[in-house]
């Protein structure tokens, strides 16, 4: 059994000191024993910082879009397979030049939630071993997806008539209080001006009105159509607890079953909504 | 504020039939920033048009909405009226009362109030209206044709005969194509050589068409009317200008077991050599690949026996830029292989045929050379094996099209005719053999064609199996042929001399990196893609670039020659003006808040979009943006729906004009046309007329 | 904008409040392309066919610039069923257009139908040139669909609450 | 085998049924006859595979389960692999034996019906195949009391036969597995049921 | 190397000389084969042939079934290969269909398992050259006609050679030392499943076949199959009765070539079972 934590340590140290990248981002202890904190490694002795336990549950790709990250020239970035899904999509969107990055990977059995329990996306993980790095630490981890989990919520709401689906998403969205957490945390959306924040024309109403919060969540929703990796980030964030992932794992389902696309899984290939089929369904067009 | 200025037609009694002019009239009076609002029996007549003209100069109106007819009908005339009154004519739009609304509802109020609507939602677009101009594109009067088949020689000598400069560039060391490979054409059975072979020479001597043989398209860069194209000569190791095509090179040189590509491997050529006798131009070229000289270090007998000292070792591939305006793609098909690995290996082969490992298993090519007088039999039928006359012979159509578990769909087209044609051929020399051809359709539409295959059957006497075959093996001499015949619904085995697989038209190998280069689009065969199936099949969807041939699908010699002179006519009719004009609805990109996804680029159709950096003056990058280029951009908006964060827009049909006219719809019932509220006097307030 | 602000009470209390609901007629508001069903749309009035007036046209170039945007401000506005319609595939007048649209409308039509909208309150269709009589039957039904079902409740009150 | 074909709609009914049960699409086959061209048993069948799947498309139930195709068929899956549309034609061979059966029909051939039944019977009972008895069993079941008696007691010399039938543990499991199975195919009998019933199942079905 | 062992129940009963010359082999290349614990029979082509998912579910039971040893199992019966390899192999491209196999045995499908043919395993991990290190007694010129069938190739999904061209079996033996004669009908069908039920036919087949053979010069036929074997072999008689034709042509298994290759005794390999005799070839070629 390898010690992770010794190797991220380990493979960050030896970056910095031969001036691989300029910095290596990662997770520190938090303030509180059972937390974490994201960290910005940028010289060899600071190293130490880094480790890697069950609470590393956050995906740090969200700061590669941002400063100072963005600038640096090369970053090295600790990442497990789920949070290397988000990185991917980057590369394919080309906010991320692949070349700049340097990513230490890390085998992870599943992390934990706050309240300590097991994460869907851990449950239905199948990159416990990731297989897109520059370099790996842990020991290898077969994977054993239970891929139903991710939809085992949605097909609650789907048996529900549409006008108590959307009395439930009433419920839900009146709590938003349009503090944009989900968008923050989020590592996908990548606009400088979020389409929320465009006036003229002001598509989407920017008080907490529950005509613009419904208009924001779906939009928010439509626009990670594809793209969403599942890491669950917006959902953590959100202080009013609206399911958001419920949104995001629909879209994925369907997008998985309409065009047969698994995001996060191969920067070579196009997101869906960015390319077509000939043959795509066209049964629901009249 | 915007002065907008409502002329409502009554189409005489068309729209005022059901429609209540005067109070849309009223009703649009009322409506905030419109100056002035008129009706009229025929807005689309002199005085109706003069009634506008008069009105924008009176009220220095901004803006114009007609509500009438269907913008389809009478958009260009109230535009160009509106011009000649000295404002923008992208500032007047039509309201569709008629088509959308008189003529398809009772007359009711609720007819009227639509009315209201439609022009009120018309308003409201206007004045967001921009000034636009018309985008202009200067036209390089030159003309690239790609591929020098048959389609490619037709389009080349209509633009050239059209008066107009034309670079050809064929990848082989001769032109011809396909055709020159052929030895009798259906339905009329005349020689396939003698009707191309005059019109290569015509390519090769006409004054203005530059041939570029044995080159290939390197680069393509900039956009309709202004292609800049690089192209690479390879090096033939042969001094075209010196070089008189004596042949002596050819008779003395060593590596005489070479098959040769244009007899399909049926015959051997030299390593250097002329690939047929007809070849323009009739000048050698050395194959490096085997060449002794090249390959051991040693030889040279080519050269030392060549008069003209023509042959030059040491030429290197050479590299031209030509200026066009329009290209025209002819770089035709090439036929699927049997075989395990063929050229395209993404399709499988027919293992259960042996993957035509067996000698006398050809494809429908090789038939052709076999059936030449110039081929390699002299026009006999004999098999490869061992030489003798086959008394019988299987025909197999649909080999790889038609046939999805191969990975194929499509049909091939040609193949029917063909067949049918081979079965003449095949009886005409043979006069005791059998011919047996398995099909699954008879696909003869065309002038005399299905005529032509009645003849083999009921004429030539050549037996139509309708079923595919399974499987075939050799048994000593013979070939045996496992197929069915559904028509009796029984199996039937065929004891075979000679088979021949009608094997199916594909693209050229590797051609799709050629249409990269072009920026052209294809389909997942590597088809190139045509601008619309109906309505424009020649053009592609990337301005200035036109197709010809079999590049597009497969396509017998009329249907190429016809689309290539089509090619030939668009190319002209580009050329008949200096500068093109066209519509500025275009895609704009906001620079500051666009983030470089390339949605935008990998969504548009017309590749009309490209990656722009930014430089601060140091030159050091800043950011990359999307860029739309006008000339290339048709304005259908898909970008603009796409972009995450509607960085990109459309004149003509921007987020604004279409949040706006989507905004008026609130406006049901009565209330919303309301006395004005105070202070709102005047400007809201309108002259009826 | 004052004006807007009035209007936009009215907009929606405006009709049932004054007329009472007997007199609700469905609001149906239509996205269609320039080429295949605006020209449809034409036809259907050249030849004197008849539908019911609800509907109001949105033209747009091509059903490849129809962002769902449009169609949640459209219901936002009061709308009571929203209708997209261009050219069939393979017709796009810029041959791809409605190829992406379609993937668009795969994807946010379940979304919609996932937060609860009534699907029969949302159409897609395709519609050519030459098919003015399935413009006037997809008005048609369409229409009778939403005048059966009643306003958009569920919508109205996200717009309403102050 | 004369008939005359009359259709009057809902004969896409039939070739739904075979798609329910094994999702096999019959609107690909474009009747090449590839199939009967390849198949190694076609000179003992009346129709032979093209044919079958034709019936099967134009519905024609009563005719399609008279043949003997697909009870000849030897499941050599040579049309399966040649089938230029990638149909599973030995499945629908399969399916139309499961179907004939569900539907309590008389079959032309009985021999591999017999076959089948002892064969599983064997299995459910021993969890394993034991020959000799299987043999035994089948000739008396098909009253050819004397077939492969030839074979028997020289394959016994030979040793080839072991006298006594050995039996797995797994067999409880085997026998829930063929349980489920049953339970399997009537759910699917029940899809079928509410498919036709609901007016689908046309020619259009298959797009 | 060490492989789980499936050999069904016509390895344990009429093919019994086809598991003793493939332990025998086995045992000689240093392959272990340790045979699944509480196996049951495949179901062959009754059980597909009465309801289509049963196979599958069963075959989904004996990829559940553990050796303790390795999730590689080989197999050397065709049917059975094919029924579990087919079934494996949808499983595992079709989620859908893998989740109903799951739901009706209750079984979870390891995505891990790999079904493997003997030949397959000897052809692609232990490696011709390694074999021919282990030959002590060369076929020397024995003119052998590899025989195929139907199950080993088809559909191409279970294929692990060219479905309609494959080379494997003359390449094993070729290694060996033997002729491994061109002919035809490699890929015929023995009408196998027809065994029993369809006498007739089957002879048709079996003596098409056996004329193939004979014509392109076969001494000796090798089968991986235990149908196939049976059929070849045993219909002889009946062949002779039926057409008047005697062809006398032993049909063997390829695992009793290559054992007697390998230093196996006759006997090991129990090459006497065969109802047409090996052993005056085999000893004319002086391999016994």
């Amino acid at each position: 059994m390898s010690d992770r934590t010794a190797d991220i340590r380990e493979v960050a140290r030896k970056w910095l000191t031969d001036g691989a990248v300029e910095a290596v981002v990662g997770w520190e202890q938090g303030t509180y024993r059972d937390k974490t904190a994201p960290v910005i490694v940028r010289r060899a002795e600071e190293a130490d910082r880094l480790l890697f336990n069950e609470r590393c549950t956050n995906n740090l790709m969200t700061y590669l879009k941002r400063e100072p990250v963005r600038s640096l020239k090369s970053v090295g970035i600790v990442a497990k397979g789920c949070d290397i899904k988000a990185l991917i999509g980057l590369i394919q969107e080309s906010q991320v030049p692949r070349e700049q990055v340097k990513i230490l990977a890390v085998t992870c059995p599943g992390v934990k939630n706050a309240d300590g329990a097991l994460p869907v996306k851990c449950q239905a993980c199948e990159v416990n071993t990731p297989t897109f790095y520059d370099e790996i630490v842990g020991d290898k981890i077969a994977s054993n997806p239970d891929r139903a989990a991710r939809f085992k919520e949605i097909e609650k709401l789907e048996s529900m008539s549409p006008a108590e689906r959307h009395r439930f998403w009433r419920d839900e969205f009146d709590k938003c209080i349009r503090c944009y957490a989900c968008r923050q945390a989020c590592p996908l959306c990548i606009c400088n001006r979020c389409i929320a924040e465009k006036n003229q024309p002001q598509w989407i109403e920017t008080s907490a009105h529950p005509r613009g919060n419904f208009a924001w969540n779906l939009i928010r929703a439509y626009h990670l159509a594809g793209r969403c990796v599942e890491c669950e980030a917006c959902e953590t964030a959100c202080p009013a607890n609206i399911p958001l992932m419920l949104l995001n794992r629909q879209m994925a389902k369907v997008v998985e079953q309409a065009f047969d696309y698994q995001a996060g899984r191969d920067p070579e290939v196009q997101p869906p909504l960015r390319t077509f089929k000939l043959d795509d369904d066209n049964s629901f067009i009249l | 504020m915007s002065k907008i200025g409502v002329f409502v037609c009554h189409c005489g009694e068309n729209i005022a039939r059901t429609v209540d002019c005067e109070r849309v009239v009223r009703a649009a009076s009322r409506v905030r920033g419109v100056a002035f609002a008129t009706d009229y029996k025929y807005m689309c007549s002199d005085p109706g048009q003069t009634k506008i003209k008069k009105a924008v100069a009176e009220f220095g109106l901004t803006g114009v909405v007609v509500a009438a007819c269907s913008p389809h009908m009478h958009e260009k005339t109230f535009r160009k009226a509106v011009e000649e009154s000295g404002v923008n004519p992208f500032l007047c739009e039509m309201a569709n009362i008629r088509e959308h609304c008189s003529w398809v509802h009772e007359r009711d109020e609720s007819t009227t109030q639509k009315a209201i609507e439609l022009v009120r939602l018309m308003v409201e677009k206007a004045k967001r209206n921009a000034s636009l101009t018309p985008v202009r594109v200067k036209v390089t009067k030159r003309a690239l044709v790609i591929g020098g088949g048959v389609a490619g020689i037709q389009a080349a000598l209509d633009i050239a005969d059209g008066g107009h400069e034309v670079v050809l560039v064929e990848k082989e060391p001769s032109v011809g194509g396909h055709m020159a490979q052929l030895s009798e054409t259906f339905p009329t059975l005349d020689c396939s050589q003698c009707i191309l072979t005059p019109k290569m020479v015509d390519v090769g001597s006409h004054p203005r068409i530059k041939l570029h043989t044995y080159s290939e398209i390197e680069k393509v860069e900039g956009f309709v009317g202004n292609f800049k194209v690089t192209i690479r000569k390879k090096a033939r190791s042969v001094d075209i200008n010196k070089c008189t095509g004596c042949g002596e090179c050819q008779m003395k040189c060593p590596s005489k077991k070479i098959p040769s590509e244009f007899d399909r491997g049926l015959k051997n050529r030299t390593a250097i050599y002329i690939p047929f006798p007809q070849a323009v131009p009739a000048r050698p070229v050395i194959d490096r690949e085997h060449c002794i000289y090249f390959t051991k270090g040693k030889c040279k007998a080519c050269q030392k026996v060549c008069p003209a000292d023509a042959v030059d070792f040491e030429q290197t591939d050479e590299f031209v830029e030509e200026m066009v305006g329009g290209i025209v793609v002819a770089t035709g098909f090439d036929l699927y292989t049997v075989d395990k690995q063929g050229p395209y290996p993404e399709y499988l082969g027919y293992g259960e045929y042996g993957y035509g490992k067996d000698p006398d298993i050809l494809d429908g090519l090789q038939f052709e050379r076999l059936a030449s007088a110039s081929g390699p039999t002299g026009g006999k039928i004999l098999r490869p094996s061992d030489g003798k006359e086959p008394k019988s012979i299987v025909f197999l159509k649909c080999i790889g099209s038609r046939h999805p578990s191969k990975g194929i769909f499509f049909c091939s087209k040609t193949c029917c005719m063909y067949t049918a044609k081979h079965t003449m051929l095949y009886k005409h020399k043979v006069h005791d053999g059998q011919a047996y051809v398995f099909y699954m359709d008879i696909r003869s539409p065309g002038k005399n064609y299905d005529e032509f295959v009645r003849r083999a059957i009921e004429e030539e006497g050549a037996i139509y199996l309708r079923g595919r075959v399974s499987r075939i093996y050799r048994s000593g001499d013979l070939l045996i042929v496992k197929g069915a015949d559904t028509l009796s619904g029984a199996a039937v085995e065929v004891e075979a001399e000679m088979v021949v697989l009608a094997t199916a038209m594909m693209p050229q190998p590797g051609v799709e990196k050629v249409f990269q280069k072009l920026g052209i689009s294809y389909d997942e065969y590597k088809w190139a893609s045509e601008a619309h199936p109906k309505l424009r099949p020649v053009e592609c969807a990337t301005a200035g670039i036109f197709l010809a041939g079999a590049c597009q699908g497969p396509k017998d010699i009329p249907e190429a020659v016809a689309q290539a002179s089509g090619a030939a006519c668009k190319v002209l009719i580009m050329f008949s003006q200096d500068e093109m004009l066209r519509e500025p609805v275009v895609a704009k990109v906001n620079e500051n808040t666009c983030i470089a996804c390339w949605y935008c680029l990998e969504v548009c159709p017309y590749k009309a979009i490209f990656k722009k950096e930014i430089r601060d003056r140091k030159g050091n990058l800043i950011k990359r943006v999307a860029e739309v280029n006008p000339s290339l951009c048709t304005g259908c908006g898909t970008c603009a729906a796409t972009c995450f964060s509607n960085s990109v827009d459309l004149d003509g049909f921007t987020d604004e004009q279409l949040y706006s006219e989507i905004n008026s719809l609130m406006a049901v019932g009565q209330d919303l046309f309301g006395e004005p509220e105070k202070g709102e006097q005047g400007e809201g307030e309108a002259k009826a007329a | 904008m004052t004006q807007e602000t009035r209007t936009e009470a009215s907009a929606v209390q405006g009709s049932e409040a004054e007329k009472g609901p007997a007199a609700w007629e469905p609001r149906v508001v239509a996205f269609i392309c320039n080429w295949c069903t605006y020209t449809g749309a034409d036809l259907a009035g050249t030849s004197r066919m008849k539908y019911p007036p609800n509907v109001r046209v949105i033209k747009i170039p091509c059903t490849g610039r129809f962002d769902p945007l449009f169609m949640i401000k459209a219901f936002e506005r009061g709308a009571d069923g929203v209708l997209v319609s261009g050219c069939h595939p393979g017709d796009c007048h810029y041959t791809a257009g409605n190829y992406n649209a379609r993937r668009k409308f795969t994807v946010f039509r379940k979304l919609l139908e996932f937060s609860g909208i009534d699907m029969d309150r949302v159409r897609f269709s395709w519609i050519s040139a030459a098919e003015g009589g399935k413009w006037v039957e997809t008005i048609k039904n369409f229409t009778d669909g939403i005048r059966q079902k009643g306003p958009f409740q569920e919508y109205r009150e996200m717009i309403d609450v102050r | 085998m004369k008939y005359q074909i009359r259709l009057s709609g809902g004969e896409g009914r039939l070739a739904q049924e075979i798609k329910v049960r094994c999702g096999v699409d019959l609107a690909k086959c474009y009747q090449c006859g590839e199939c009967t061209a390849g198949c190694p048993i076609t000179p003992e069948m009346d129709a032979g595979p093209t044919k079958t799947l034709r019936l099967i498309q134009l519905g024609m139930e009563e005719e399609l389960f008279r043949l003997n195709t697909p009870w000849l068929c030897a499941s050599c899956e040579t049309c399966t692999s040649r089938c230029p549309n990638d149909i599973d034609i030995a499945l629908v061979m399969d399916v139309v034996r499961q179907m004939a059966r569900i539907k309590g029909k008389e079959i032309p051939v009985r021999e591999p019906r017999v076959f089948q039944d002892v064969f599983l019977k064997s299995i459910q009972d021993f969890g394993k195949l034991y020959e000799p008895g299987l043999i035994a069993f089948y000739n008396l079941k098909s009253f050819h009391f004397f077939k492969d008696v030839g074979l028997g007691p020289k394959m016994l010399l030979k040793g080839k036969l072991p006298l006594l039938p050995h039996r797995s543990k797994n067999v409880d499991k085997l026998r829930e597995i063929m349980e489920k199975a049953r339970a399997h195919e009537e759910k699917l009998g029940k899809k079928v049921q509410e498919l036709a019933h609901s007016g689908h199942g046309h020619g259009k079905e298959g797009h | 190397m060490t492989y789980a062992y499936y050999p069904g129940c016509s390895l344990k009963g009429t093919a019994i000389d086809y598991h003793a010359s493939t332990m025998a082999l086995a045992k000689r290349l240093g392959i272990d084969l340790v045979e699944l614990e509480d196996w049951v029979c495949c179901g062959a082509s009754p059980a597909h042939q009465r309801n289509p998912i049963l196979a599958a579910g069963v075959a989904n039971l004996l990829l559940s079934l553990s050796s303790g040893v390795s999730r590689q199992i080989a197999v050397l019966c065709a049917a059975c290969y094919h029924n579990m390899k087919k079934a494996e192999e949808e499983m595992r491209k079709d989620g859908k269909h893998r989740n109903e196999i799951e739901e009706l045995t209750g079984i979870r499908f390891d995505p891990e398992v790999r079904t493997r043919h003997f030949l397959d395993i000897l052809d692609r991990d232990y490696g011709i050259e390694a074999l021919k290190k282990n030959v002590v007694r060369p076929l020397e010129g024995l003119r052998v006609a590899c025989y195929y069938g139907c199950l080993l190739t088809r559909p191409p999904i279970i294929a692990f050679d060219d479905p309609e061209v494959p080379s494997v079996m003359e390449r094993i033996l070729g290694a060996a030392g033997a002729e491994a004669v061109s002919w035809t009908h490699r890929l015929e069908c023995c009408g196998a499943s027809h065994a029993v039920p369809l006498t007739d036919a089957v002879l048709r087949l079996v003596n098409d076949i056996l004329i193939a053979a004979r014509n392109a010069g076969a001494e000796i036929i090798a089968c991986a199959c235990p149908l196939c074997q049976a059929n070849l072999d045993m219909r002889q008689d009946a062949i002779h009765k039926k057409y008047g034709v005697v062809h006398d042509l032993p049909a063997v298994y390829f695992t009793q070539l290559l054992g007697i290759a390998c230093g196996a005794s006759g006997k090991e390999v129990m090459i006497q079972k065969g109802m047409v005799n090996a052993k005056p070839l085999l000893r004319f070629k002086n391999l016994l």
